[in-house]
């Protein structure tokens, strides 16, 4: 899959500069929209930011470096689906408003038509006390791809730096 | 407190009520760390981790330390993670190699494999003659089953497996040989025995889970077994509910939830691990905290140790495990999906958080101090899936430890 | 500590001494949610927020958590939100509707809106002719007075509107028929009692909030009373100062520390809500921890309840409230409004927030021990409302209480 | 009020790139230095921000979902300047350094000379034992107007995910 | 040094707005590679970033309006190598994953061929639990200048919110 | 606990092991609340941070709050940072001035530079003649030697002098004159004590902290004391060792790790800060809490100061200083490079942290609950640097506080 194939080829990238701009407001505008369906719960518009093989992965930096055990991998629209499912309700699991504020969103390499960025994220969640947490804190590995004129998430792979999650983790990463 | 409700309550045969409190007061968990944690073979790791001389894992008995090394003679050792000069932890990451010693990185003392002290930095002040080895670590017990590593703190306790008993077999049948595939772990906010108490309980499933409530929906009465064997272990049984292949049904009835359309296919193929259908699915539970998992005829094969953290707070470490002989496509596929239901992200576990969250949250009540263990009561060792057979077999063990009279 | 300054304090007579260990002394605290907490009617809210069948409120007294619902006979009920099985919360929400029934969510243990109860899946496994009663929920008392609802947890206490008393009449005076717009809650690091202190204080707000420091800054002797009721209730009342219209000219001062050019007028059109000029400003004190503010004339209208967290954190919920029959466009000013000065961002609660969180961390001092209660001594229950009338009466009740001489 | 008027238009944006970028630029840097402004204590120059009868508003996400009670409202410039008169001293409390790091600012409509903007921030401030705490988190909801050549805001609703505030909840959001 | 001369001269920005775009970019790109190389352990590639002569200073935000104790001070590439040295073992403190999401990227003044640039910070860290804490938050205040069509960092100054420092605050900001 | 390796480490004298639980137990931290910090001369700042009528500092000594300022008269006060009505804190920040009286935040009361009540507001309520003077706040004592400022909670300790004994020498040699450049404070996980053992403790540096390994690899038998003083203070002194330009020499060390090229030159000009390089290193540490650490010839000045938070948590405030007649260009290298190795940020302390954190991750172990003192055991109170001797002074002074035998 895409994911596994994100290596920095930023000397492949001699593009002008106003179409990387360009681009990156395209990436920017994706990425912070896929961020507010989850939050506000618009959950199979979000799948559909996704190609029809695209592949949806979490995992620890630690087990990153190690064999590689996923937290989850969600692969294709059926299992991307089977995702909102659960955010809808197939867990019973309290909900907590969530933010999502991503930065250093940065294009690192381009294969065909097929983009790679990386970007940084901060999660926070509201707590049982009604206060607002750090959730987690990571990484986003995306391969973009296009379809039709529209950027869609080919692979993200979220790489979070707990080596320990919290209770309850299930929410949109 | 309602006392007319206490005593309708307590109308029950004591050992089949479990007082509430012993989920929140500190007492009571000051008291488990002494009498069951430091007094029963607690979980390691497996031994494929300490595969080289010099390896070796770290674990926390609540605040005990230790490190069990792979020696130079091949053999597993275990002392505390603790230097003798001034105190400091030696080893700080849960897993590594450290070559021939463990270096103190306060004053340089180092440690060699079996905890002895081989090094001392700038001697000469210690006197003439000095005995390098009245500073050797204190070790401690290890022993090891089907290659899983257990320590234990009490010189008395019997040994592993006279202490595992008829925990043995499952432990055997389901992870004689395997390999590690990693680890991940997560808090949950309540006492350590809520887990234990989970894993020895398949009446919840059905209602916690709705994927399983779905399975189970049209079952009138499903198959499956709960045997407690001596000393609070235990075994959780039940078989794969129909075509193993129809996923993509139930798939449906997932989606379902979500309203739209939706064009998987009716059967998928199977995964391409190495699975026996015939198996079902083993939860193998040793006292007091380790439950290990063998889901899906074992496509799902993962280990749990809840670690005590305090009277509200655990942490469950958890192993997840393939064949020793699995093909590549197969390790790539449990890479992926091993713990898509487990952890506190899972699409089972997550729920399972939730249910000992509320515990935790709302089990002071005073109007309401007792949880009854009287589902299938009877005799013997063996019940339905869903009965009460192994907690009450659980609490017996506990009370034994506690020294509290059933 | 210097004994001679605590003798000097001594002389005081002890009922109007406070020794200040009560606001962070855990084992006070803990007697207090024993003696006090568990003995009187603790606020839960209002009945327009359990208009339909099925609607429910959660409430946590410490940490007994309760459940409050409109049943199905129309009346109120209150139960532990406590599953009898295994102990979970069956609701999590502070509001909702659940219904016919709660449904834990560990083993689909159903209770009706009673707390009775009427679903146990998989019923056969409990034995021939289980008694469902004997796992009814118990309930606690639960009572209402001018649609405000409480509940208590000793079956003892006198009824509500015995142990209202005094403070009926401000209730009904300020709030016979309202409707709910919202809630919101802050927490502040301090003792529950700084919070009720503070309600029966009109001593400070000159001090503490610089506007209205501002509005009195040339008043010599200032209108107002503080009345205290029997059992540790009290009211506190003021009238508007000036032209309520004049507020640009307040502004202006307000403006002032900004050192900016500003063209705001001099009067301001009165804002569209329903307001009672003559009542003033009336702050009802219910004891231990309930204070109604209707302030400014009525056009701010919030219930506070101080939550007791642990010795040294309290949460506050707050309510607002607006007249039933209020004008589309009033309520549309109170959304944007009512919160202004309340809450740990209001304009002035704010800085009361400040005030106890200060008190907090400096009042351990060794060398001055005791809070002096003596401003406005004098025979009776009405004082200025700058005197320590109504907080001599809390203490009074409050040692009543616990138990501890005068 | 404009507020209340935020709704996703996005098929109205059929703008060139190239201006939406510029655009954006230009917002970015108004969020950017009003938050710098507050930070540092420039208040009545963050008041100059705002548009003559602009308005600035807080609430809780729950609270948006219910009736919508706010925590404050500030309308037009005196309101404003009333607000900064409290974070210049009319106020009381102890203050401690705080940082508001926005992210995914996103145009997500136009309406006249109206641009709709959301955006997402963590905010943290110093604690009293001078380490650094998450304050909140939340959402920026944005409508704003050019005046001049220079974009105002017209009306900044701050949502926050707590359902209960800290204390000391009075630090410029 | 460059970065006492950091003074706000927004009146001399009078450039082309798509130019300003293409440095904006340019910068954020120099930020975000900056970020990663730190969070990837590549120090020396960082250190490359740096000007011959360039400047890294971290101080908290009440000592700099005191007398301007620094917490350290880095001057050169052998005092930018040296810092490299103690994160590559010259300490032996524990390591957790950090994130640094960085956000507000403002340019605030050029002077010559040296461009002034704000932006603020959230850093996190995984404890020795395996959680993630918040670490610390705060600005940069960087001087960058052109080298051989490259940007440098000629001056970073970290501005810590913090008056207290947690333990262990070896980490890269 | 392995009580065979218990019996071994007994066969030591007394005075020469420590029971590990002092440094986690709160029954302990509790008692050296009250027997050591509320009996000794606690560390305030330095006189130059006084210099103005009305200047003021704030200090807490565990959960009582000082403030110390520069009266009229000129002489330094101190009193309870707590306002004798309800208790408020008075001051909230760590440096400032406030004028002629500090005015409480919450009723607006007074009180002078030296604690006395000035301002009553509203004052007629608390009837006619009321004697302001009741609500002075008690003033505690408060001295300075070489303009360092201390208080002391007990009015029969010792004066400062006569406390200081032995360690005046240093501190004067070192600091008679100096000027504050700052503060930083850090927290690190761990009991006070443990901070007090490393200033004691010149074994540690070589094995510690890389870049002094790297310093004394070679170096067979290093120079340097350790000197105890009366009363648990003491000395710690070296030499610079070789070369102090040949800084480059080392440098290339540090660099080798990064494998890099480097170009640096083998010597670097002096800082132009005032040294005194005959001086060596010192680091005097006033018990129980204060180290001064004069370090390469006076280029670093910090003064830390370890204050007790929690049994597991101490907070370092430390000051910076140059020579009162520092030029310019040293002030601004000052300014730069004092805390860099200082501070948990620090190139050195950073280190410290690791230890003392890994100490008490790891001191619980119940097989190894002595930590020995042995180190360089002779008479007299002069050590080589390495040595346990102000170690052994240490505690047998804390031993004398707390009331134990040796
Ligand atoms: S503490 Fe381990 S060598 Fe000193
Ligand atoms: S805990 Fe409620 S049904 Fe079991
Ligand atoms: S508490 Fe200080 S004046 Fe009342
Ligand atoms: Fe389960
Ligand atoms: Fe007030
Ligand atoms: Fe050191």
């Amino acid at each position: 899959m895409g994911g596994e194939a994100i290596n920095r080829k930023e000397e492949a990238m001699a593009q002008p500069v106003q179409a990387q701009q360009a681009d990156l407001t395209a990436i920017q505008d994706l990425f912070y929209r896929a961020a507010e369906m989850l939050e506000e719960g618009r959950f199979l518009e979000w799948v559909d930011l996704f190609a029809e093989d695209g592949v949806y992965t979490a995992i620890t930096a630690a087990n990153l470096k190690d064999r590689g055990l996923a937290i989850f991998t969600d692969r294709g629209r059926a299992g991307l689906r089977e995702r909102a499912a659960y955010w809808m309700g197939m867990w019973q699991v309290n909900r907590g408003s969530t933010s999502h504020v991503i930065g250093n969103v940065r294009l690192v390499g381009r294969d065909g038509d097929q983009i790679q960025v990386r970007s940084k994220f901060i999660m926070t969640r509201m707590n049982r006390d009604g206060l607002v947490d750090l959730h987690t804190a990571g990484s986003y590995q995306d391969v973009l791809t296009e379809r039709g004129g529209a950027l869609l998430f080919q692979h993200r792979r979220v790489i979070i730096d707990n080596r320990t999650l919290p209770s309850n983790f299930t929410d949109p990463l | 407190m309602d006392t007319a409700t206490r005593g309708s309550l307590f109308d029950l045969p004591s050992d089949r009520l479990i007082d509430r409190g012993i989920y929140y007061e500190p007492a009571v968990f000051a008291e488990e760390i002494e009498k069951i944690f430091k007094k029963t073979w607690q979980f390691v790791g497996h031994e494929s981790e300490l595969a080289a001389i010099g390896d070796y894992l770290t674990v926390d008995i609540y605040d005990q330390r230790l490190i069990v090394t792979r020696a130079k003679d091949g053999a597993l050792r275990a002392f505390y993670n603790n230097c003798t000069h001034r105190g400091a932890a030696l080893a700080t990451e849960t897993k590594g190699n450290c070559g021939n010693a463990f270096r103190c990185m306060y004053h340089g003392w180092s440690f060699d494999l079996e905890g002895r002290l081989t090094g001392l930095p700038r001697r000469s002040s210690y006197g003439p003659g000095v005995d390098l080895s009245m500073y050797n670590i204190p070790q401690v017990r290890v022993e090891s089953f089907a290659k899983f590593i257990f320590v234990c703190l009490d010189s008395a306790a019997p040994d592993l497996e006279t202490f595992l008993g008829g925990v043995k077999a499952p432990l055997l049948e389901t992870s004689a040989d395997v390999q590690v595939l990693g680890r991940l772990s997560f808090f949950y906010p309540g006492n350590w025995k809520l887990w234990s108490d989970n894993a020895r309980d398949g009446y919840h499933a059905e209602y916690t889970h709705p994927l399983v409530g779905a399975v189970y929906r049209d079952v009138a009465e499903s198959a499956g077994t709960i045997q407690h064997f001596a000393k609070g272990h235990s075994k959780l049984w039940w078989p794969i509910e129909g075509d193993p292949r129809n996923i993509g049904q139930l798939q449906e009835k997932i989606l379902g939830v979500t309203g739209a359309q939706h064009n998987s296919p009716g059967t998928r193929p199977m995964p391409p691990v190495k699975i026996d259908f015939a198996r079902g699915n083993v939860i193998a539970a040793i006292f007091p905290n380790v439950h290990l998992q063998w889901l899906m005829a074992g496509s799902e094969h993962v280990m749990e140790i809840a670690r005590p953290i305090g009277p509200k707070q655990t942490r469950v470490d958890m192993i997840a495990f393939a064949p020793a002989d699995e093909s590549p496509e197969g390790i790539a596929f449990r890479l992926a999906k091993t713990m898509d239901s487990h952890s506190s992200a899972g699409k089972v576990t997550g729920d399972d958080c939730e249910a000992v969250t509320r515990i935790t949250e709302a089990v002071h009540a005073d109007g309401v101090q007792w949880t009854p263990l009287n589902r299938g009561l009877k005799e013997g060792d063996l019940g339905h899936k869903t009965d009460d057979t192994a907690l009450r077999g659980f609490y017996a063990a506990w009370r034994d430890h506690m020294g509290v009279g059933s």
